[in-house]
C-alpha cells in the first residue's frame, strides 16, 4: 500500500513535468517558427516623402494612427510648465513656434513668423508674423498675443518650467509690439541661438482665452478649455489621466491651422496610448493594438524587428547622450590624473555592442556627432587604452596592490540599461587590475537627490535637448560655480569665458574655433566623460509613412500618413 | 487525541523525516530547498562564469552547449547567474523568517501566557496587522527606506508576525491548562523557564509550518518587489531580477531567460510549499 | 425459509501507513427473510466494518480482499455504478447510530424525502414524493409541518424517527441498524426500539441489528451472531445464547450486562482489551483474554462450526 | 450568539482594528527623518517656496498635532494633497483609480472561485491520479508568481493568437454609463458601465481587455481555493450524512454537490476573506504587467516620483477597504450558514 502512494506522488509529479516540458515545447516550437531575426541591419532612413507624392490616388488611407509609447507627460501641456520630453512632443503637434525646423534637418523655416531680422548689435530681434492665422476657438493671432505668452512665462516664472530651465528668464530682457503683426524681443545681450531658441515650446504663443497670465494651465478632464495651445496641426479632444498617468490621448486635425491648405496634417485622427514599460509597449505592437511604436523598445526588440517583414524600422540620428560625471569633491577624483585614466581606460565598444547590440554610436564629445561644431576631442584618450591608464594610475600612486577603489552610482528606472552600462565600465577600468569598481543604483529620485547632496563619486547622466544648439550640450553641464544639476564641482575660468563667448559670438568660424576650445578642454580636464549617443528608432507597422525622426527630436504627427 | 512532547531525536526522525502522512511532501519539499541552498552556498566553485559579466556570449543567444541555459540581453551567461540567483533572494526570505519568528514567537508566548487585557489588546493589534497584503506594506516601507537586504527582509516580516502570534497563542492556551505545565508551576519553576523550557518545545512543529509559509510567501514578494522596481540593486544576480528583466527580452523570442529564472523562483516557494502541506497533511491526515 | 443475504468468506482490510488491519476476517453468514438478526461485539470487533460492506460503501483505506455477499442470489461486491446506486435504499435501507450527524444540516426535511423518493423513482414527481413524506412521518409519529424544517431544530430521538421515516419511505426488504440508539437516552431509545419492532412488522422487514448492547439485542433479535476481531464466534437463536453462552466471549458479555432482579450476581468484566488489528494473535485470537485457554487455543484459529445442538460456536471447548 | 450580536461584535471590533492600522501607517511614515518637500524639490530648492508647502502640507506641526489633523482628514474622507505636480487632493485620485483594481478583483475572484472549486471537486470526486493532479496544480499555482503567469499569457494569447488585447483596459473612450431619471450612474468598471449603456460592442472592448488579467491573477488564487475546497469536500465527504446519503443510494452528483459542497462550500466564503491580501498584491503586480491604470500601478508610479502622501493615502485607503471586505464576508457567512440564520 505503500508502494501504491508513492506510485501516485510520482505519477503526479510525471503528469506535471510533462505539461511543463509540453508548454516548454510550445513556447520552442511557436519561436522557432517566426521568422528568424537576423543581424543585418536593414536601414530604412526617414521616409520624408509624402503620400500624395509617391503614390497613386487610387490608394485609401486610414484616417487614424494609433502610436504607442512608454513616455507620460510629467505634468501639464503648458509651454509655462512643461519641461519633460514627452509634454514638450505634445506642445509641438498641439502648438506651432514663430519659426520651425524643416523635417529631417536642423535648418530653421518660418512658421508663424513669416521673415526675422537681428540688429547690428545682436539685441533685438524682430519678427513679422503670419497673418490672418486663428487659434483653434477662432481667437485671431497677433503680436498682442506673442507679448502676452512672453510676458506670462516671465509672470509665472516656473522654476522647473521650459522658460527658466533654458535660461529665456536671463535671456529675453522685454517684448515689443511694433505692430499688429511685427513684434520685437529685446535681450540682455547678444544670444547667438536665439533663433533656436524661438522654435522652442518655451516660446511658442499660448491662447489668451485659455492661458490666464498668472497660472499654469492644468488639466482637470476638460480638453476644450484647459489646452493652452492651438496653433498647431492638432487639436486635443480626449485625454484619459489617471492618478498623474496618462492612459490614452486622442488628437483631431485643427481646422484653423495656418497650413491646412498645404494638406497637412496628413491623418486625421491620431491616438497615443501609454504603457508602462517597454515589454507591454513591444506586446501591443506585436499584437497590433498600435501602428507606430516610439519610445522606448528596448535594444532586443529593435534588434528583433529589423529584418522582420510584418514590420519597419525607422532611425534617425539622436541628439540624446550619456556620459560619467566625476564629483571632485569626492577625493581622489579632484586629481586630474585619476579622471584622465578612467577616461582611458573605458571602452565604449563594450557599451556599445554588448550592451546596446550596435544600436548607439560612440561618443567622444559632449557635442553629440552630427551636430555643428563637434570634435572626437575623447579621441586623444582612445578606447581601452590601458598602458595609458596605467601609467596615469601609477603617477596618481596607485598600483596593483594598492588599487583605486571607488563607487559607480547608476540611476534605475529613468534611462535604458544603466545596470549595462555600469557593469561594461566596471569591467573596462578592471583590466587595468588597478582600479576596483563597486556598483550601487539608486531610484532616479533617490539618485538626483544624491547628486545634489555630494553623495555620489561617479555616476551616470543622460541629457536631451532642449533646443538643437551646441550651447544646450556645454553650457548646462559647466556652470561657473561647478555646481548645475550635476555637482562636478569643476570650475575653471577659461572655461567660464569660453562659454560666455559662445553665447554671444554669432559669427559661425569664430564660433567653431570657441567649441573647439571648449570640447578640448573637457577633454583634458576630463570633468565629464561622454560615452555614447542615442539613436532615435521607432517601429511601425510596414503600412505607416511620414516618420521623420532627426536631430530636433519632434515627432511629428501631422506628417505621419497609413494605407489602409 | 494524543499529544506528542518534544523530544530532539524523536523530532528528527518522526517531525522531519519519519514515516506517515505528507512524508512524500516533506522529503520533496526538503530536497528541493537543500538543492537550492546548497546551490546558492558553492555557487562560487561551481559556477562556469562570473554571473555578472557582461558579454561572456553573443546577447539574447538560445540554449547551447557552451551556453546550457542560454545568455541574457548584455551576453552574460544565464547558467552561472541561475546558479549564483539564489542567493539574494533566499537570504531575504531567511532573513524575514529569523526576524519575524524571533519576534512573533516571544511575543505570542508571553502575551497569551500572562493573558488577561494586555493579551487582548496585543491580539487585536495582531488581527489588525494579520490580513494587510505584505507587498504593500513592503512596498511602503521601501520606498521611505530605500532598498537592501535588511530593509526587504524587515519590511517583509512585519505582516508575518502576527501569523506567529496567532499559531503560538491558540497552542499556548490549550496547552497551558496541561498536567505537566501545571506541575511545573507548582513545583516552582519562573514563568520564563516555563514558557522556553515547556510550551515552547511542544508547539515548534506548528511554528514550522507557519515559518514554510512564510518563507514561499518571502520568496513570492521579494520577487514582486524587484518586478516592481523596488527590489535589489539590478546588477545583482537574482532570479527575480532575471524574471523581471528577462520579460523586456521576452516578446523579441529570448523565452529561455524567463523560462530559467521563474521556474527557479516557482521551486523555492514549491519547495517551502511542499513542505508546510506536508506537516498539514500530517496535522490533519484527512485532506490526503 | 428465503435466504435473502448471503455472506460468504469475506475479508475486510484497512490498509494503511502503519500496515494492514484485519477488519474482518473470512466471516460467513446467512440472513433469513423476515428475521431480526442481532450482531453484537465491543467497539472494534468489525461490526460497523460489516454493515459498510453490506451497503458496497466501504471507503479508502479499507478494501475487500476476498469473498462476496449476494442479495436475493446477485453478489453486491461485484456490483458497479447505478446497478448498487438502485439497490441502496431502495431494497437494503441503513439506520445510523448517531442521528444528529447523519442528515445534511443545510437541507429541509422535506428535501431529503423528495430527492430520496425522485431519485429512485422516475415515474414520480415532487407532489407525490410530499405525499410520500407526510405518511411516512404521520408513521413515525411526528406531525407533517415539520418537513418544513432544518435538521438542527430536531431533537436527537426525532431525528432518528426521521432517519427510520426515511429509510422506511421506498419499502425496503432488508434494514441495517448500526447502533441506532446508542446515542440517545434511555427513555428514547426504547420509543424508539419500540417504533423500530411496529414497523418491521407493518412493513415485514428484514432487519439486521447491529449493536454493542446486549440489552437491547436481547429485546429485539431472533437470532444473536457474537462478533470478536472481525470474526463470529458464535451464533445462535437469542434465547438459547442467553440461557447458556458457549463461547468464553458471549460468557463475558453476557456476565457484563448489570441485572436489576439479580443483584446479588457478581459483575464480571472481560479482563485485557481487544487485540490491535495489525497485530492480531496466533490461533484463537481471543485466547490472551481467555480464562479456559489451553495450548491448542494458541495454536490453531478454531473455525465456527455446527454443533450437535444446531448452534454455531467456534471455540476449541466444545 | 445570535446573529444581531455576533455582526454587531464584530462591527465593534473593526473599529479600533482600523484605527490601529491607520496609526501604524502614519507612524511608519513619520519615522523619516527630514522634510519630505525637500525630496520633492531635489533641485530648485528656494527655501521659501519650501517654507511654504511645508506649511501647507502641515509638517511644521508637532507630530501630535500632525497625528490629530490625519484623523480628522480621514474622518471628513481627505486624504492629503499629493506632492507631484500640482499638489492636488490625493483622495479624487484614488477613486478614480479604485474602479479598475475593483473590476480586476472581481473578475480574478470569479476565475479563481470557479477554478478553484470546480478542480476541488473534480479532484475529491475522482480520487486517484487526477487527485494527485489537482492537489499538486494547488501546490504550485500558489507557488508561482503571479506576473510569471501573466507573461506566458500575454505571449500566447496576445501576441501568437491574436486573439486578446495584452494592455490596458479599454481601446478609445471608455463607456460613460447612463442617466436615468436625471441621475448619471457611472461605476467605473468598464464592463458595467457599457452593459448600462446598452453598448454591446463596448462591452466586448472592455472584456476582452479584463480577459488575461483576471485569469493571471485568478490562477494563482485560486490555488488556495483548490486547497481549501478539497480540504473540506474530504472533510464533508466522510461525514455521516454523505455516508447517510449514500446509503439511500442518492445519485453521486447529489451526494457530491448536494451533500459534501453544500456544506464544504461555508468555510471557503470565509477564504475569499483571507486571500484578499494576497489578491491585492497580486493586482499591484498584475496592473504593472498589464498596464491597468488601477490602485497597485497608482501606488508604484507615487513611490517612484517619492509621492509620500499619495503612497499614505493609497495604503490607508486599502487598508480600509481590506478590513471592510473581511468584516462584510465575516457577516455574510453568519448569513449563509442556516445553522446560525435564526
Amino acid at each position: 500500500m505503500k508502494l501504491k502512494k508513492r506510485e501516485a506522488v510520482s505519477a503526479a509529479t510525471v503528469i506535471a513535468i510533462i505539461v511543463i516540458i509540453l508548454i516548454a515545447a510550445l513556447i520552442v516550437y511557436l519561436y522557432t517558427t517566426t521568422p528568424q531575426q537576423t543581424q543585418t541591419t536593414t536601414t530604412s532612413t526617414s521616409q520624408t516623402t509624402s503620400p500624395t507624392t509617391t503614390t497613386t490616388t487610387s490608394i485609401s488611407y486610414r484616417d487614424k494612427i494609433v502610436i504607442g509609447t512608454t513616455d507620460s507627460v510629467q505634468s501639464t501641456i503648458d509651454p509655462a510648465d512643461a519641461y519633460d520630453y514627452f509634454g514638450d512632443n505634445i506642445i509641438q503637434n498641439l502648438g506651432e513656434g514663430l519659426v520651425n525646423y524643416r523635417p529631417g534637418t536642423t535648418e530653421i523655416v518660418p512658421a508663424l513668423a513669416t521673415s526675422w531680422s537681428v540688429s547690428p548689435d545682436g539685441k533685438t530681434w524682430t519678427f513679422n508674423l503670419r497673418q490672418g492665422v486663428k487659434f483653434a476657438d477662432g481667437t485671431p493671432f497677433n503680436a498682442t498675443v506673442v507679448k502676452y505668452s512672453i510676458d506670462r512665462q516671465f509672470k509665472i516664472d516656473e522654476p522647473e518650467g521650459p522658460f527658466a530651465g533654458v535660461g529665456l528668464d536671463t535671456i529675453i530682457n522685454r517684448t515689443v509690439v511694433n505692430s499688429q503683426y511685427q513684434v520685437s524681443f529685446v535681450l540682455n545681450q547678444p544670444t547667438s541661438f536665439f533663433l533656436s531658441l524661438a522654435a522652442f515650446i518655451a516660446m511658442y504663443p499660448v491662447n489668451p482665452h485659455v492661458a490666464p497670465m498668472d497660472r499654469i494651465v492644468n488639466y482637470t478632464g476638460n480638453v476644450n478649455t484647459e489646452n493652452p495651445n492651438g496653433l498647431g496641426p492638432y487639436i486635443l479632444t480626449n485625454w484619459v489621466r489617471s492618478g498623474g498617468k496618462d492612459v490614452e490621448m486622442d488628437l483631431t486635425a485643427n481646422p484653423n491651422y495656418w497650413n491646412a491648405s498645404a494638406g497637412y496634417p496628413k491623418t486625421k485622427n491620431i491616438v497615443i496610448k501609454f504603457f508602462t514599460d517597454s515589454a507591454s509597449l513591444n506586446l501591443a505592437l506585436q499584437s497590433g493594438q498600435v501602428d507606430i511604436a516610439y519610445r522606448q523598445l528596448s535594444p532586443t526588440d529593435i534588434q528583433a524587428y529589423q529584418g522582420n517583414p510584418n514590420f519597419k524600422v525607422w532611425t534617425g540620428p539622436g541628439t540624446f547622450i550619456q556620459y560619467l560625471v566625476f564629483n571632485e569633491k569626492q577625493k581622489p577624483f579632484d586629481n586630474v590624473l585619476v579622471r584622465k585614466a578612467i577616461a582611458a581606460a573605458i571602452d565604449r565598444s563594450l557599451i556599445v555592442n554588448t550592451v546596446f547590440l550596435g544600436q548607439v554610436q560612440p561618443l567622444y564629445s559632449m557635442i553629440p556627432a552630427g551636430m555643428q561644431y563637434h570634435v572626437d576631442a575623447f579621441k586623444v584618450y582612445g578606447d581601452a587604452n590601458l598602458a595609458y591608464a596605467e601609467n596615469l594610475l601609477q603617477q596618481a600612486g596607485y598600483s596593483q596592490t594598492n588599487k583605486l577603489t571607488f563607487t559607480l552610482t547608476y540611476p534605475t528606472g529613468h534611462y535604458q540599461s544603466t545596470d549595462g552600462i555600469a557593469q561594461a565600465i566596471k569591467q573596462a577600468l578592471e583590466k587595468t587590475g588597478m582600479i576596483s569598481v563597486n556598483l550601487a543604483s539608486e531610484p532616479w529620485a533617490n539618485y538626483k537627490q544624491s547628486t545634489s547632496a555630494d553623495q555620489l563619486q561617479v555616476y551616470i547622466y543622460g541629457w536631451y535637448p532642449d533646443f538643437v544648439d551646441p550651447f544646450d550640450y556645454t553650457s548646462p553641464f559647466l556652470p561657473a560655480d561647478g555646481i548645475g544639476f550635476l555637482h562636478t564641482h569643476y570650475v575653471n575660468q577659461n572655461m567660464t569665458r569660453l562659454i560666455q563667448q559662445a553665447a554671444s559670438t554669432s559669427d559661425s568660424s569664430q564660433l567653431a574655433s570657441i567649441y573647439q576650445s571648449i570640447q578640448q578642454l573637457i577633454a583634458s580636464d576630463a570633468p565629464l566623460v561622454p560615452l555614447f549617443q542615442g539613436i532615435s528608432v521607432a517601429v511601425s507597422s510596414p503600412k505607416v509613412g511620414g516618420i521623420v525622426l532627426d536631430a530636433t527630436t519632434i515627432f511629428r504627427y501631422w506628417l505621419l500618413w497609413e494605407t489602409a | 487525541m494524543k499529544r506528542e512532547y518534544f523530544s530532539p531525536s524523536r523530532f528528527i526522525f518522526y517531525s522531519i523525516l519519519g514515516r506517515g502522512y505528507g512524508r512524500a511532501f516533506i522529503v520533496a519539499g526538503f530536497s528541493i530547498i537543500a538543492f537550492l541552498s546548497t546551490m546558492s552556498i558553492i555557487a562560487p566553485f561551481i559556477s562556469p562564469h562570473d554571473p555578472t559579466k557582461i558579454g561572456i556570449g553573443p546577447s539574447n543567444s538560445p540554449p547551447s552547449p557552451s551556453f546550457p541555459f542560454g545568455t541574457d540581453q548584455y551576453g552574460r551567461d544565464m547558467l552561472s547567474r541561475i546558479i549564483w540567483g539564489g542567493r539574494f533572494i533566499l537570504l531575504v526570505a531567511f532573513t524575514a523568517v529569523l526576524i519575524c519568528a524571533s519576534i512573533g514567537v516571544p511575543i505570542g508566548l508571553l502575551s497569551s501566557y500572562i493573558g488577561g487585557n494586555l493579551d487582548r489588546s496585543v491580539s487585536l493589534i495582531m488581527d489588525s496587522v494579520y490580513s494587510f497584503p505584505s507587498l504593500i506594506l513592503a512596498v511602503m516601507i521601501i520606498s521611505i527606506y530605500g532598498t537592501s537586504v535588511i530593509n526587504e527582509a524587515l519590511a517583509i516580516a512585519v505582516v508575518y508576525i502576527p501569523s506567529y502570534f496567532r499559531v503560538v497563542r491558540s497552542q499556548v492556551l490549550s496547552i497551558k491548562e496541561l498536567q505537566y505545565v501545571e506541575a511545573a508551576k507548582c513545583s516552582g519553576a519562573n514563568t520564563l523557564s516555563i514558557l522556553f523550557k515547556h510550551i515552547l518545545p511542544s508547539i515548534i512543529s506548528s511554528i514550522i509550518v507557519v515559518a514554510t509559509v512564510n518563507f514561499a510567501d518571502s520568496i513570492l514578494t521579494t520577487a514582486g518587489l524587484d518586478f516592481i522596481g523596488l527590489g535589489l540593486p539590478v546588477n545583482l544576480p537574482d532570479w527575480g531580477i532575471d524574471l523581471t528583466y528577462g520579460r523586456f527580452e521576452l516578446a523579441s523570442g529570448s523565452w529561455w531567460v524567463i523560462l530559467s529564472s521563474g521556474t527557479m523562483i516557482l521551486l523555492a516557494a514549491l519547495g517551502f510549499s511542499l513542505i508546510s502541506e506536508g506537516y498539514a497533511e500530517r496535522q490533519n491526515p484527512k485532506i490526503r | 425459509m428465503e435466504t435473502i443475504l448471503s455472506i460468504r468468506n469475506l475479508s475486510v482490510s484497512y490498509y494503511t501507513d502503519e500496515g494492514e488491519a484485519r477488519a474482518i476476517r473470512n466471516l460467513s453468514l446467512d440472513v433469513e427473510k423476515g428475521e431480526t438478526l442481532g450482531i453484537v461485539g465491543e467497539s472494534g470487533s468489525g461490526k460497523s466494518t460489516l454493515a459498510l460492506a453490506i451497503m458496497g460503501l466501504l471507503q479508502p483505506p479499507a478494501r475487500v480482499k476476498t469473498g462476496s455477499i449476494y442479495y436475493k442470489g446477485r453478489n453486491i461486491l461485484s456490483m458497479q455504478g447505478e446497478e448498487i446506486r438502485k439497490l441502496r435504499g431502495k431494497e437494503i435501507a441503513m439506520i445510523f447510530q448517531d442521528p444528529m450527524t447523519s442528515l445534511n444540516p443545510v437541507k429541509k426535511i422535506r428535501d431529503h424525502f423528495i430527492e430520496y423518493i425522485t431519485e429512485h423513482m422516475e415515474n414520480i414527481d415532487e407532489h407525490k414524493a410530499l405525499e410520500i413524506a407526510r405518511k411516512m412521518m404521520k408513521s413515525v409519529g411526528i406531525s407533517e409541518e415539520r418537513l418544513d424544517d432544518y435538521p438542527h431544530q430536531f431533537s436527537g430521538g426525532m431525528r432518528q424517527r426521521v432517519m427510520i421515516a426515511l429509510a422506511l419511505a421506498l419499502n425496503p426488504n432488508l434494514i441495517l441498524a448500526d447502533e441506532p440508539t446508542t446515542a440517545l437516552d434511555v427513555l428514547v431509545e426504547a420509543q424508539i426500539l419500540e417504533l423500530v419492532k411496529r414497523l418491521k412488522n407493518e412493513f415485514s422487514l428484514t432487519l439486521i441489528l447491529i449493536t454493542h448492547n446486549m440489552g437491547v439485542v436481547a429485546e429485539m433479535a431472533d437470532r444473536v451472531a457474537v462478533m470478536y476481531c472481525g470474526r463470529i464466534v458464535e451464533l445462535s437463536k437469542t434465547e438459547e445464547l442467553y440461557k447458556n453462552p458457549k463461547h468464553p466471549y458471549t460468557k463475558g458479555l453476557i456476565e457484563s450486562i448489570p441485572l436489576l432482579y439479580n443483584r446479588s450476581r457478581k459483575l464480571v468484566s472481560i479482563p485485557g482489551h481487544p487485540p490491535d488489528l495489525r497485530n492480531i494473535p496466533s490461533g484463537c485470537s481471543f485466547h490472551p483474554r481467555c480464562p479456559y485457554a489451553f495450548d491448542k487455543c494458541m495454536n490453531v484459529e478454531p473455525e465456527l462450526e455446527k454443533k450437535e445442538d444446531g448452534r454455531y460456536v467456534a471455540c476449541h471447548l466444545y | 450568539m445570535g446573529l444581531r450580536e455576533y455582526i454587531l461584535t464584530r462591527v465593534i471590533l473593526t473599529i479600533p482594528m482600523v484605527f490601529i492600522l491607520l496609526s501604524i501607517v502614519f507612524f511608519v511614515m513619520r519615522i523619516l527623518p527630514g522634510n519630505p518637500v525637500l525630496l520633492r524639490f531635489e533641485k530648485n530648492a528656494d527655501p521659501q517656496l519650501i517654507a511654504s508647502y511645508t506649511h501647507k502640507l502641515g509638517l511644521d506641526k508637532p507630530l501630535y498635532i500632525q497625528y490629530i489633523d490625519y484623523i480628522n482628514d480621514l474622518f471628513h474622507g481627505n486624504l492629503g494633497l499629493s506632492m507631484s505636480g500640482d499638489f492636488s487632493p490625493v483622495a479624487p485620485e484614488i477613486m478614480s483609480r479604485f474602479p479598475a483594481t475593483l473590476e480586476l478583483a472581481i473578475y480574478s475572484t470569479l476565475v479563481a472561485i470557479l477554478l478553484g472549486i470546480g478542480l476541488g471537486v473534480l479532484g475529491v470526486a475522482k480520487r486517484g491520479k487526477v487527485d494527485s493532479a489537482i492537489k499538486l496544480y494547488g501546490i504550485i499555482s500558489y507557488a508561482t508568481p503571479v506576473f510569471f503567469v501573466g507573461m506566458v499569457l500575454q505571449i500566447v494569447f496576445g501576441v501568437f493568437l491574436h486573439v486578446l488585447p495584452v494592455y490596458g483596459r479599454y481601446d478609445g473612450t471608455p463607456p460613460s454609463g447612463i442617466t436615468v431619471a436625471g441621475i448619471h450612474i457611472q461605476t467605473g468598471l468598464y464592463t458595467l458601465d457599457s452593459l448600462l449603456s446598452g453598448n454591446f460592442q463596448a462591452f466586448l472592448n472592455s472584456a476582452s481587455h479584463i480577459v488575461l488579467p483576471s485569469i493571471a491573477l485568478g490562477v494563482v488564487i485560486s490555488g488556495v481555493f483548490v486547497r481549501i475546497t478539497r480540504a473540506n469536500m474530504l472533510e464533508t465527504i466522510r461525514a455521516d450524512f454523505v455516508i447517510a446519503a449514500r446509503a439511500r443510494g442518492l445519485k453521486e452528483r447529489t451526494v457530491l454537490l448536494g451533500y459534501a459542497l453544500k456544506n464544504a462550500i461555508l468555510p471557503v466564503v470565509t477564504v475569499i476573506g483571507l486571500q484578499f491580501a494576497i489578491l491585492v498584491s497580486g493586482a499591484v503586480l498584475t496592473e504593472t504587467e498589464f498596464s491597468i491604470q488601477g490602485l497597485g500601478l497608482y501606488l508604484v508610479d507615487r513611490v517612484y516620483f517619492r509621492d509620500y502622501t499619495a503612497v499614505q493615502g493609497t495604503v490607508v485607503f486599502l487598508a480600509i477597504i481590506i478590513t471592510t471586505v473581511s468584516l462584510l464576508i465575516d457577516i455574510m457567512y453568519a448569513y449563509l450558514d442556516p445553522r446560525v440564520r435564526l
